[in-house]
């Protein structure tokens, strides 16, 4: 057991699977001299060699249709998108190849590959550096979508992602990389497609996604201190989705509300409301909210994107509101 | 010649000619049964297309199209000189590029028919013919992805050092697009074992390649820029085309990298299905179709003292097997409803929740 | 009073808006000498000249980026995305640019532009080729989103589009270019962010878009003779939406259905259902239900996209089973 | 000079270093008043960008920032010969191609502090500056877009008949990624306005553009991909770059289309404000902070008879406006909250519903 950064829980998730199976490389901009812009990759080159952990040119649609097709030749490739923004000069490849190639070949191409990436804000990076985009992965069918929210769960899910047969999208948020907590010693494999209840309530069911899960703890225990108290699900991954963990908790509170970092318009909580309204409304005792950074792009000022996020504050007096009401 | 916006509303540009003579191949040092086996699959490819254009008319394939009419010698000759396990990626122009690594016809064509007994059951579609078992790895419809995944087959082989190669073909309006250019600068710094393949035909879909390009040679004007030899070889003869290939696959296999092949030639239809092709001035069709790659290859083997007859019994052959196919694929059952929601993952199932 | 083709309507409503202000232009991939692979822009090159109809090379980056550029100094452009599954390979330029400029410069610029395109399926085109992604486009701040289902909607909306200050994505839809039916003679200008109640109803609202709109009403005089009177509203606009009439026809009907040709997950009607559960909660007389392509990519044989798109049918057993339970 | 990799563990690659002689465009035919304004210009940018790091470390400016410490000469020699209504596209490292336009330094520096009386009022940042009075289209922070857009407002320019030129800075690792291509090919192809300036810094983020890139010189080895001359300039010479700038230009602006010029240069400190620049061999490092554009400059006034005493004054001006600049940008408001929620449309507001 030992304290270990979000950061380098990253390097550790990888580094754990490199180890047991030489299949897996790893290709990126910056990631095997540089161990990474943000440092989740430090050590792997040292480690594994020029052969395995690769710097490529500025040209994400190269890096992913390489990935792609050494997936389908029998490498486990993880690729690095710097930044979640980047996605969007690389999209086609995601959505159109990476998605639809197995289901358009009937089952005959199989692609076990994990593209990781720095998502969403806090950090004053401006509008092209700091979205969060699981949304726009959770619409394709054919990806899987992960969302860490602690070291611990990092290491597990990573390695659950790289050992997964299909495509995964691996969603380290920015804004958590220098958090810091305790990982278990030894190898650590975790499931894909299972939330985590991260605090128990009678009274609401708040879901959340990476960095907004510390924020809805946090405001969890402010609505404690109110008499409320508050069931915290950290949805940890969007496809496969839990809806076990989630319509169970909502049964038992009947209240439900959505904490997400992405603009408003089909942030991925808007799925999520909507099966619950279809599946549970006899279960409802009163409108789902989805608190969400409104539908702006976001500010760079540090002043100007502390207001656009959704804070604890903001989480803690929405739902006293909405249960008062 | 230059023809005037006026004569036909398409842009403004030269009209390229084919070569006159067709024998400048004959002496090429090819034996004759490797011969024979490029004429064969030349007709192959040659009636099935054909056939699949009179399935067309008759409503049996829905959705589009896309031949390779008057472009099979690329397809035969590449063919012909890859090795087994070696790699295709094919656009959704792929019918003979599929037909050229040994795919039977029959779950070829009926794919096109959307029959349960398709090559992916009706999933994929005459756009997107897949056979991993022949090493045929995919048609690819998004222009200039599929550059960039050949390189991962490539690096994978690469890797592996398996020696196999991965052979990549797509169309001349394909060079303008930014994938063409990341992939061949990501496949010559990491010296990948792939070929490119540039069919380039003159035109994109209705627009010529000379009034939106730069250079006049869309693939080859750019190779030194990815510091790589400009290859350029006749499209529609086959033997050009096998000789070129083996080079060029033999280059990638002594790990000395990738290359960059434009094949120049012609497609004797329309872009696809929907399209009569009218864009493309009279003479220019016309000199295309006298130099057809079969005309081509039949007058080369009659030329090496191959009778008539012998070539006769090939058609006849291959005529056979296309009838055969076609009472197949029509014979064939319609995709079960459940196929509709299998194989988007790995566990073979759809499901996206528990 | 003229019938017209959806394919025709296309061209007369950008010819309408080409002939009252020269700074509108039209580029894209064969949209001048070919007329369009759709037939969307004949008589284009002829009336207007190679100076404002221009071929362009396939480079959607390319033509985006110039349509941006073009926008931003003067000109009021039209760009083609020959279909809309290209998007993809130019989302860059959509979600990073074209939509945040304006914000990232506090106003400074200003983007005139229309990005039309060729949607949907139901013509056997394949998974890389059939894609409804209007909710791709609903996501993102900044950008207007609509989707014309009748001839006469396509001449004023893409009028409307032309002569609005913001980037819009015109979304025609590819199953509707051959439909038929009257368009009033001379100018036509409709107004963007307006849905239309397509059939009046009191029982249920049924909400669709595009080529689901004609299915929503046939399934709605199917219900009718099952004796349920459903009222059908055609969204037209998901960005700006326009609640004021969806949620207004909640609240005389009490249940709410969306027909989505998009597959399941934050498919468009996730976002409205979402808006309906929380501000009209105790409208509601049961659950919201949305009829969407499964969460699958498009199947290619006709057989099997017909399975899979949501078919008048559907919508109709749909809705007759959730007002019966 | 070939460094092994377990001297750096960052690949391996030649360094690169700067000419010898300082004087080699004493000679150029440049009036004193020119050469001097391009002097205070430079020093300008210098001490903006020393200052904007300063405020880093003392955590006034938040995220992240790229500094042109080194590359001035690019950014003060195009300025000076660029019309007053020509267009800028530049990248995230955009301070000194803002200052090149004229817009002053307060707004600048009060942006890089998110602030309300920032040139866009806090909401773009330090990677976002624009000012569309002064010509200066905007900064983009995602590699390769705005080759694309520079072209659109050539195009807009050239449809105008306005005789405006664009003109788009970027660097080495750029020339990589597809839009680069995509941009070169359509500019090309139309004749456009637009001349595309490669900052070549010999490095991408951390890695050697040597060491990802096909060819040695990342845009002149790719010029005529585009039917376009491969020029290089000395990037730390401003009166190569302002010569150079002119003629380009020109040829724009006579309708002959658009250039590519490829500007060597360096970095005297790290990518962005994290990074030290270790990667980066010293003996590279020192030889290029000897070639330092400003002791360039100064050198060459002073053969040329410029007294040191009228360069200090110069110095000492902009010393000053910097100091005043920092204390305005300092004495900013923040913005206001309302601010967060305007112009997304151009009513001014972000609704999306009605
Ligand atoms: C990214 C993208 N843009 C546009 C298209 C539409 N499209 C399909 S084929 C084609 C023409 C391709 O021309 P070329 O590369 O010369 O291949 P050919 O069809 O001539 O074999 C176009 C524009 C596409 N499929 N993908
Ligand atoms: C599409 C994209 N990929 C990656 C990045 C991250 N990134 C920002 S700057 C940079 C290096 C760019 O190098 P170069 O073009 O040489 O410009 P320089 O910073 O050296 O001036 C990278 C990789 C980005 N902003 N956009
Ligand atoms: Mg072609
Ligand atoms: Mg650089």
């Amino acid at each position: 057991m030992a304290q270990l950064t979000y950061r380098d829980a990253v390097a550790r998730g990888i580094a754990q699977e490199m180890r047991r199976d030489d299949r897996v490389v790893l290709i990126g901009e910056d990631v095997a001299g540089a161990g990474g812009v943000f440092k989740t990759t430090v050590g792997l080159l040292d480690e594994f060699g020029p052969r395995r952990v690769i710097d490529t040119p500025i040209a994400e649609q190269a890096i992913l249709g390489a990935a792609m097709g050494a997936a389908m030749t029998g490498l486990r490739p993880v690729a690095e998108i710097m930044f979640s923004d980047f996605f969007a000069v690389c999209w086609d490849l995601v959505v159109n190849e990476i998605a639809k190639t197995r289901y358009m070949t009937n089952g005959q191409v199989t692609l076990p590959l994990v593209v990781k990436t720095g998502n969403g804000g806090a950090l004053r990076f401006g509008a092209q550096h700091s979205q969060s985009i699981e949304n726009w992965a959770m619409a394709i069918p054919g990806v899987k979508v992960v969302t860490p929210s602690t070291p611990a769960d990092v290491v597990g899910l990573m390695a659950a992602a790289i050992r997964d047969d299909d495509p995964v999208l691996f969603f380290e948020h920015k804004g958590l990389y220098a958090a810091k907590s305790e990982v278990p010693d030894g190898e650590i494999v975790d499931s894909l497609g299972t939330a985590k209840v991260r605090r128990t309530g009678r009274d609401a069911t708040i879901l959340a996604l990476g960095l907004m899960v510390p924020r809805a703890i946090e405001a969890a225990e402010h609505l404690a201190a109110r008499g409320i108290d508050a069931e915290v699900i950290d949805v940890r991954s969007l496809v496969p989705l839990d809806t076990a963990t989630i319509l169970g908790s909502l049964h038992k509170t009947g209240r439900l509300f959505t904490v997400e970092e992405n603009p408003r318009l089909l942030g991925w909580g808007a799925e999520i409301a909507s099966i619950a309204v279809d599946e549970c409304f006899w279960d409802l005792d009163g409108p789902i909210q989805r608190i969400t950074t409104p539908h702006v792009p976001l500010p760079a000022a540090d002043s100007l994107e502390d207001l656009v996020l959704p804070s604890a504050e903001l989480v803690a007096t929405t739902v006293e509101k909405a249960l008062q009401s | 010649m230059r023809l005037p916006l006026s004569d036909h509303g398409y842009g403004q540009h030269d009209i390229v000619l084919p070569p006159k003579a067709q024998d400048r191949h004959d002496g090429a040092d090819i034996d004759l049964s490797k011969r024979l086996s490029v004429y064969r699959k030349l007709q192959e490819m040659r009636q099935f297309e054909k056939r699949a254009y009179d399935l067309f008319m008759r409503q049996l394939v829905k959705g589009t199209s896309h031949l390779s009419l008057g472009m099979e010698a690329i397809a035969a000759g590449f063919g012909a000189a890859m090795r087994p396990d070696d790699y295709t990626f094919a656009t959704y122009r792929g019918h003979a590029h599929t037909l050229a690594r040994g795919v039977p016809m029959t779950p070829v064509l009926a794919e096109l028919l959307g029959r349960a007994n398709g090559l992916m059951g009706g999933k994929g579609g005459s756009m997107h013919l897949t056979s991993v078992k022949h090493g045929m790895m995919g048609s690819y419809a998004i222009i200039g992805a599929h550059l960039t995944i050949a390189n991962g087959a490539a690096w994978s082989a690469q890797y592996r050092r398996s020696g196999q190669v991965a052979v990549c073909f797509f169309g001349d309006g394909t060079t303008n697009i930014g994938a063409f250019h990341e992939a061949l600068n990501y496949a010559s710094v990491f010296g990948l074992p792939v070929v490119f393949v540039c069919e380039n035909n003159l035109y994109m879909e209705y627009t010529a390649i000379a009034d939106i390009t730069a250079v006049p040679r869309p693939a080859a004007d750019r190779a030194t820029a990815y510091r790589l030899e400009p290859i350029v070889v006749d499209g529609n003869d086959a033997d050009d085309v096998y000789l070129t290939a083996l080079s060029v696959l033999e280059r990638a296999r002594r790990g000395e990298g990738p290359s960059l092949v434009e094949a120049v030639t012609y497609r004797h239809g329309g872009h696809s299905r929907a399209d009569p092709g009218k864009y493309r001035p009279d003479a220019e069709v016309e000199a295309w179709k006298a130099y057809d790659p079969i005309t081509v290859y039949r007058g080369r083997l009659r030329r090496l003292g191959v009778a008539d007859a012998d070539l006769d019994v090939i058609d006849k052959e291959v005529a056979d097997a296309v009838e055969l196919a076609t009472e197949e694929a029509i014979a064939g059952e319609l995709p079960s409803p459940a196929s509709a929601l299998t194989d988007v993952w790995s566990d073979g199932g759809s499901s996206w929740r528990n």
